[in-house]
């Protein structure tokens, strides 16, 4: 799947993979019963009851068997099949699940998935537009080469989406300090800065075309 | 927090002069999937029925498994399966390409142990359906330990009757191989045995004084006159310097998932190299590597810790065995911190003689490597190379010892034993310079390596020497594009409680290796199919070697599809991207795989069209006489299948290797096939150059210090892909940068417990912990040695990164403020109230 | 239930860490089982106290008026020992129970204090008491074991009287004894991962296991002190034991509770003008007895 | 039993809706329950398995926890108002400055995003020792690790150590105490505001607690009176890396100086000891003072009186003479022109 000209095959393969999940997810839900049951059913207060979620997701709304437990990175990359968001250190110490939840950058390792019922999560899958046009801020990087392994890109992404929401034109040292809870190890900070500003001077340039 | 007011980028940079692919910048055809979070890295995969797994870790640094119990893990519902050490197979032997055999060592690291040698080693594993029961699983396993004695710090094992951190020994010992019997291969080396080093108490006198002592090693070489040269020298300094353990701390963990089909096991996990891989996977299974498929499409970072992915990966695809499901084994951030690898800390001293005008005419050598509990890591032998090669003492001894201890296991990281070597000698230049009153760019140009430098011991002979040096015009370019003059006339250097220092350093390493293969494919369709066996760990050497052989051809890029990452599509024996050899290596192997794709071409349109094939040109998609008669790629392709036999791979070059004629093999007949192995000569051994510049402030009241400026100047040969090489050159020269302000283990001693697991305590460098503005330049030069004269660069930058640094900090605050890296707030203001380095060098682990 | 708490080791061992903070009520609510059944039991069951009868008139004679019990160095130890228990007691479970404190310094302080004084007391009542008088002797057990078929209705001769001290006495000192020796030791020992005045901290000195079984011996006794000063206090407020008690604040019992209860032979108490004078300096009176 | 870290263990989760259904739920549950606020703190516990509540009651839902309002006395800050937002009100950046700049040092963005004030001052001890699961004082056990002869305790505590020397991690902490702040709890015996700097307790109080909350109190708003509202603020912050970390140390102060000399101050730290220290001493000897060097020399010296270093933390005595130094003396700008 390596191949240059394979993007089709890459989305084909998403969905055998969503099929893979939904079967996977159904394996979830029936170990669950090795944990405690709601010990406190009858209470009035919401959330103690269903597991059942509904999602909305890249605008879409989603359907999953979430656990009480489960954090939205999990939730993505588990149960809807949306792996472009990285889990690269599960505590909110390295970046690479960050998520937009309604725009604002957030650490998906560190959201429990029952809390964003109504809100809504934008994940990189969800940046370009939906006939494949990109993000300015992905166009960015494809014109600047940023990244090396790109393990931290998604993260980076929408740290930078996020950011530039609340200032579209920053300067340099204000996009590093945005993208700052963002971490890289293959120390490309400054190829990574240099694609998010021109992500950034995409957008500008977008918004005024 | 000083502003930057420095503009961005200088103007754009012209390389590859003549060139219309070499030296440019494009888009690589893994970007596409990268930005759009589309592309595949092995936890991201999923497959039907998948089971998750977990590891129970060693609590202790050192002990035995004296009790084990798994009823009540086993007896949860979802539990599926649990591997334990006495599983796993024994590890095979390996037959070398010439018929050697490597016998594996029994005492090796497996995936599995019995017998902890450091806290956090993998003891057994769950297989459960979700990884919520595979943790109650194991929260329900009884397990009692033996606890045994154990060491963390390396001068402790080397105390007379200290601790040793094996039950027989500290050290590893080679036993020299036995003689071939008459008419029989030459057998292969038996395995290392350990053995036990222990100095002696008056060796240990010698510490008091915060110097490193010096007891016996098992390693030493010198060259020239040492004592005459010490005895000649204007200025003799004698000093200890200790640099850090670092993890690799790749953001992608060595998870792996794997799954058995039709007697295959499917590995997806990250690597270094997939072609290599392969056989690492079916040495630590015990199968033949025939039977080992690895998927490999993105691995998310290596440097230097996913050479051949991570033994672990044996777990998943034993698990999957036993309990007949896919198995999906997820690596936590702290599991990877133990499992992960890291660089050794090194402990030197360094006795260095000078001239008056600064040159090293005598430089004595000694370094400890802190080596964790399995197999030798290199770096101590590779510091004391690359030292003699990037300083060209006159005359010099090195003697090295690489010692065993009950910590995380080793392996190489960027610039191995060069980035530490390197470390421990620049801050001895940075103060001969103060002491002599020269410059510190002056000090290193009389140094520095140039043309055929030699380096090392006398080895059949004569000593060994580099193919080429161009680091005095890297200096030079960067000291001009640094304005160092300038800066280093700047006054005041102290404003308030603000201090300003500049500093310099030199940095190489291996630039690369020969030998390797190629193959491409001509379909009759006039595109080109390049197969590539390099691991995606995000240099874009995988794809970026390949714009050579489309350069030869004359092939527009856009017309050449790169297939890679899948073991089972076919891929050429190629080298593993470690050691900054790809670039090199690779460039050789395509150049010569496209030269062989040339002269096919040459030869099937001289049968077809008549004439000699040297009459023949290709260029632009076509194979043409001069202003005459041709044809396209595609009718080539054509013709190629047609004509059977070399031109459509069913006849291969016997040099190739087995790996890369199997693949041949397999895809005969597709087109015209080129495969070829990198057979050009080489004079002398290849090494990548950096001269590193960096300005700090440091505020004294604090201890706390920003990074103002940082250039990077490479002589890393012909610039293939300039994006790619300025966030090798600077990405690396960051990580040497880590080593200098933060990063670090830190370990309790009365446990061997390692505190700093996670990022917030091991602190890896930040955006912020960089300058916003950081320059880098590459002079392109060709390296004369290699076709197409570019040379590798992961590696270089690393020690001029960390080194360039301290001498910065060492500028402003003077030459008795720290002996250790990383140098942090309580290190500078310590020092500072107190007027002389505080903290204690050789004390591990703070 | 889990009496003790434990731990995971760094090791991953299961150590105890301390008792379970629960026993501090279990020992209150037993002090105070014990006051309502025993206080019951002589209200309602007991019948009169009967005792062979002991020695002549003659000797009663002899007998000052003021029986000399406790001498001012005994009682200044009971009563320091006294203070200290209660501010060990206090500063220990106060916060245990939802007083939080700063309370470590003035445990260790007063855990000194205790220490000094017992030992103080050990060599006093070594080598300048009569160390036996607090033992039971072969009569106590004699005794015990008549007083107890007795209650059951059994046709036994009736006990002798006490000697210095009644049997209950000193089964109390001995388990006193047990349980302040115990916080004592491990005491000391814990002072070595507090900051205190008197040795370097070494927080390290034993295995964890150790340390554990330490904290809990510590816990055990500590809470065992509760019931057991709670029983204390209650016989030293009953009214038939008043005169004990003001012995332990004067240093003295009267001559007929003396009688009533003590046997002349088995605790011989001279007058002093009979007596053969000691050398020292204390006055006759509150001379060590015995 | 074997120990196994980073898979976050089952619970009920309840998300109320209104202060007054937490607080019922949190009674009920007592030591079984455990309050989720940014969960910035919370999940690197629940992760671990060292915590293991039954149940988790979600404060996220609870409208009246959040947002910022001016009052009659000054403004409330509700506890579930994230960093971000306490950081962009233009009231706090007009007359509480102080507060925005240290809220704005706090982790990394993501993280100021999600943590809530009430979170960062009630966050507890990041002792690596304590947050490895090592049954220390702090977790309930019978010792300090840190505090050993070879313990690792750079970042430990400098003052008032009391067996433990974990130290307050908060950056917001000391910044509330210099501004006067009273921080509202709602407890099973009803509402009562307290001084901030009596929110925080010392390990000789409770060494299992950072602060004065018990089961069943739940910390709602931090009101911070207008005394001190446009004063001369100092805020700063020394950590290893210039983003995403924890204080080494830090200092906060507010300072009303007129006629030349320090009329009214108040200036706290953290990262000294467990708890934020407000410094009395400094205040009352600083008072009517010039805020000049000399006055601030002698700041620094009187406030690192009596310091016990450990072994490795001993630079924490010059730095935070400085920090109190630059606090009251002001710092001399450097720019350099090239």
């Amino acid at each position: 799947m390596g191949n240059t000209g394979d993007k089709e095959q890459n989305k084909l393969s998403r969905r055998d993979l969503i099929k893979g999940v939904i079967a996977g997810g159904a394996a979830v839900s029936s170990a669950s019963y090795l944990f405690r049951a709601s010990t406190l059913l009858g209470q009035a207060t919401r959330g103690a009851g269903e597991r059942l979620l509904t999602i909305n997701v890249n605008g879409q709304l989603r359907r999953a068997d979430v656990m009480r437990q489960e954090t939205l990175a999990w939730t993505l990359r588990h149960k809807l099949g949306l792996t472009g968001t990285k889990l690269g250190c599960d505590r909110a110490e390295c970046g690479s699940c960050t998520v937009l939840i309604d725009d604002v950058p957030y650490y998906a390792c560190s959201v429990l998935t029952h809390t964003v019922r109504e809100r809504k999560v934008l994940t990189v899958e969800g940046l370009a537009s939906p006939e494949g046009k990109l993000h300015p801020v992905q166009q960015g990087v494809i014109d600047e080469q940023g990244f090396q392994c790109a393990f931290c890109m998604p993260g980076f992404l929408m740290a930078s989406v996020g950011f530039l929401k609340t200032n579209p034109n920053p300067t340099r040292s204000e996009l590093a300090q945005g993208l700052s809870g963002n971490l890289c190890r293959c120390q490309d900070y400054d190829k990574i800065l240099t694609a998010m500003m021109r992500g950034a001077a995409n957008m500008r340039e977008a918004s005024r075309a | 927090m000083p502003k930057d007011t420095k503009p961005a980028e200088p103007a754009a940079r012209v390389y590859g002069p003549g060139h219309k692919l070499i030296g440019k910048d494009y888009e690589t055809a893994d970007l596409y999937a990268k930005v759009t979070g589309v592309a595949k890295y092995a936890e991201d995969y999923h497959a039907d029925g998948m089971l998750y797994c977990k590891l129970l870790l060693s609590p202790l640094p050192h002990a035995r498994v004296k009790h084990l119990d798994v009823r009540q893990a086993l007896a949860i519902p979802g539990v599926k399966a649990i591997l334990t050490a006495d599983e796993l197979p024994p590890p095979a032997d390996t037959l070398t390409d010439n018929g050697t055999v490597i016998r594996a060592n029994p005492k090796s690291e497996k995936a599995l142990t019995m017998e902890p040698l450091y806290q956090g080693e993998p003891i057994l594993a769950v297989a459960a359906v979700d990884e919520f029961t595979a943790a109650e699983a194991i929260e329900k396993i009884r397990i009692d330990f033996e606890p045994l004695p154990f060491v963390i710090d390396p001068l402790d094992t080397l105390r007379p009757g200290g601790p040793n951190p094996r039950t027989d020994g500290n050290i590893w010992v080679q036993t020299p191989a036995p003689q071939a019997a008459a008419g029989s291969r030459p057998p292969g080396p038996p395995p290392p045995t350990i053995g036990v080093l222990k100095w002696t108490e008056a060796d240990f006198a010698d510490a008091k004084e915060g110097r490193l002592p010096m007891g016996k090693t098992p390693d030493e070489w010198s060259y020239g006159d040492l004592q005459a040269g010490f005895q000649n020298a204007a200025l003799v300094l004698d000093e200890t310097f200790v640099t850090p353990d670092t993890s690799h701390q790749t953001l992608e963990t060595r998870s792996a998932m794997a799954y058995w089909q039709n007697g295959k096991i499917y590995v997806h996990t990250g690597t270094q190299s997939t072609a290599q891989t392969v056989p690492a996977i079916g040495r630590w299974l015990n199968i033949d590597p025939s039977q080992v498929v690895l998927i490999s499409e993105y691995t998310g970072g290596g440097f230097g810790s996913k050479i051949t992915g991570g033994v672990t990966l044996v777990i998943p695809a034993l698990l999957s065995r036993k309990a007949n499901a896919p198995v999906m084994m997820r690596i936590s951030r702290e599991e990877e911190t133990f499992i992960g690898r890291a660089r050794p800390s090194m402990l030197g001293r360094m006795k260095a003689g000078f001239s008056k005008d600064g040159r090293i005419i005598a430089l004595d050598m000694f370094v400890i490597a802190n080596n964790g509990p399995y197999d030798a890591v290199g770096d101590s032998p590779s510091s004391g190379r690359i030292v003699s090669l990037l300083y060209q003492p006159q005359a010099m001894r090195w003697r090295g010892a690489t010692l065993l201890t009950n910590t995380p296991p080793r392996s190489a990281q960027s610039s191995p034993g060069g980035m530490q070597g390197i470390v421990i000698m620049e801050p001895v230049i940075a103060k001969a310079a103060r002491k002599l009153g020269l410059d510190q760019v002056a000090i290193r140009r009389i140094n520095c390596p140039e043309g055929k430098a030699s380096f090392g011991p006398v080895s059949q002979g004569k000593r060994p020497y580099a193919t080429s040096a161009f680091l005095k015009e890297a200096l030079d370019r960067g000291a001009e594009q640094f304005k160092w003059a300038e800066r280093v006339a700047r006054t005041p250097k102290r404003i308030g409680s603000k201090v300003r220092g500049v500093g310099v350093s030199l940095s190489c390493y291996v630039g690369g290796t020969v030998g390797f293969d190629g193959i491409l494919i001509i379909k009759p369709n006039g595109r080109v199919s390049i197969l590539s066996g390099i691991g995606n760990l995000g240099t874009e050497s995988v794809i970026d070697v390949h714009r050579v052989a489309a350069e030869v051809l004359g092939v527009p890029w856009e017309k050449c599809d790169i297939t890679w990452g899948d073991s089972s599509k076919n891929l050429p024996f190629t080298c593993v991207s470690g050691g900054s050899q790809t670039t090199h290596a690779m460039t050789r192997a395509a150049h010569a795989t496209a030269m062989d794709a040339r002269r096919k071409l040459q030869e099937l349109a001289a049968k077809k069209l008549g004439g000699k094939p040297e009459n023949y040109d290709v260029a632009n998609e076509r194979v043409f006489r001069k202003g005459g008669a041709g044809m396209t790629l595609a009718q080539a392709a054509n013709y190629a299948i047609q004509l059977g036999g070399i031109y459509d791979g069913h006849e291969v070059s016997p040099d190739l290797n087995k790996v890369t004629k199997a693949s041949v093999a397999a895809i005969a007949g597709q087109g015209l096939i080129a495969a070829a192995k990198d057979k050009y000569p080489r004079d002398g051994a290849t090494f990548s150059y950096v001269a590193s510049f960096a300005e700090v402030e440091v505020d004294v009241e604090t201890g706390k210090y920003y990074i103002v400026d940082f250039l990077a100047s490479a002589d890393v040969g012909s610039v293939i892909h300039p994006r790619a090489l300025g966030g090798q050159v600077l990405g690396r020269s960051i990580l040497g940068i880590g080593h200098a302000i933060g990063q670090k283990w830190v370990f309790d001693p009365r446990y061997g417990a390692m505190l700093s697991t996670r990022f917030s305590q091991s602190k890896p460098p930040t955006i912020l912990d960089v300058p916003v503005n950081m320059q880098w330049a590459a002079l392109d030069i060709p390296d004369p040695e290699t076709p197409v004269g570019a040379r590798g660069v992961g590696e270089p930058p690393v020690g001029g990164g960390c080194a360039s640094i301290l001498n910065a900090l060492s500028d402003a605050l003077g030459d008795e403020i720290f002996r250790r890296s990383p140098v942090n707030a309580d290190t500078i203001l310590t020092s500072l109230e107190a007027g002389r380095p505080m903290q204690h060098p050789l004390m591990a682990h703070i | 239930m889990d009496f003790l708490k434990w731990a995971i080791s760094p090791w991953g061992q299961r150590v105890p860490i301390h008792i379970a903070w629960f026993l501090i009520w279990v020992a209150v609510i037993a002090g105070f089982l014990f006051f309502i059944v025993h206080a019951t039991y002589l209200r309602y069951f007991a019948k009169p106290k009967e005792f062979q009868s002991s020695g002549s008139p003659l000797i009663a004679a002899r007998i000052p008026e003021h029986v000399p019990r406790h001498s001012l160095t005994a009682r200044l130890f009971h009563w320091i020992m006294a203070a200290s228990m209660f501010t060990l007691l206090f500063t220990a479970f106060l916060p245990k129970v939802g007083m939080p404190f700063d309370w470590v310094t003035y445990h260790w302080i007063a855990g000194s204090v205790l220490t000094v004084s017992i030992l103080f007391h050990i060599v006093h009542a070594s080598f300048f008491m009569d160390f036996w008088s607090i033992w039971p002797d072969k009569i106590d057990l004699r005794d015990a074991f008549r007083r107890t078929l007795r209650f059951l209705g059994k046709p036994e001769p009736p006990p002798d009287k006490f000697a210095k001290y009644p049997l209950e006495n000193k089964l109390y000192h001995a388990a006193i004894m047990a349980a302040g020796l115990s916080l004592v030791v491990t005491g000391v020992f814990m002072m070595f991962r507090v900051r205190t005045i008197f040795f370097p901290r070494n927080p390290y000195l034993f295995s964890d296991m150790t340390w554990g079984m330490m904290y809990v011996l510590h816990g055990l006794a500590g809470v065992g002190l509760i019931a057991l000063i709670m029983v204390h206090v209650y016989f030293g407020l009953r009214p038939e034991k008043r005169p004990i008690t003001k012995s332990m604040i004067f240093g003295w019992m009267s001559r007929d509770f003396y009688l009533k209860e003590h046997d002349p032979q088995r605790w011989p108490v001279e007058s002093p003008i009979s007596s053969p004078a000691s050398k020292g300096e204390a006055p006759e009176g509150l001379r060590d007895a015995g | 039993m074997a120990v196994i870290r980073d898979v976050m263990p089952a619970f009920d989760l309840f998300q109320p809706s209104s202060i007054a259904d937490a607080q019922k739920l949190l009674q009920q549950q007592g030591s079984d329950g455990w309050v989720l606020a940014g969960g910035m703190d919370s999940f690197d516990w629940l992760k671990d398995r060292i915590k293991k509540p039954k149940v988790v009651v979600d404060l996220s839902g609870i409208a009246e926890l959040k947002g910022i309002r001016s009052t009659a006395e000054g403004i409330e800050i509700g506890a579930m108002t994230t960093l971000t937002e306490v950081v962009e009100h233009p009231l706090i950046k007009e007359k509480f400055k102080l507060l925005a700049d240290a809220a704005e040092l706090v982790a990394s963005p993501q993280i100021r995003n999600q943590g809530t004030i009430g979170g960062n001052v009630s966050q507890d001890a990041r002792c690596w020792y304590y947050r490895a699961g090592w049954p220390c004082y702090r977790a309930g056990g019978n010792i300090c690790y840190a505090d050993t002869p070879e313990g690792r305790n750079r970042e430990h505590a400098i003052l008032y150590a009391d067996r433990c020397v974990a130290v307050n991690p908060s950056d917001t902490a000391p910044a509330l105490i210099a501004l006067d702040a009273k921080f509202v709890i709602r407890g099973p015996k009803g509402e009562r505001a307290i001084d901030a700097e009596d929110y925080f307790i010392g390990p000789d109080i409770d060494i299992t607690s950072l602060h004065v909350l018990r089961p069943g109190d739940l910390l709602t708003a931090i009101r911070i009176p207008s005394t001190w509202a446009g004063a001369q603020f100092y805020f700063e912050k020394v950590r290893d890396r210039n983003v995403w970390d924890f204080p080494l140390l830090n200092v906060a102060s507010a300072m009303v100086v007129s006629n030349g000399g320090i009329e009214r101050i108040r200036i706290a730290v953290n990262g000294a000891a467990a708890r934020p220290l407000r410094l009395r001493v400094v205040e009352d000897a600083v008072r009517g003072k010039p805020a000049n060097a000399a006055t601030g020399e002698s700041a620094g010296k009187l406030a690192v009186q009596g310091a016990v270093p450990l072994q490795f933390n001993a630079y924490k005595i010059p730095l935070m003479r400085n920090l109190v130094k630059r606090a009251i003396g002001g710092v001399a700008e450097a720019t350099w022109t090239s």
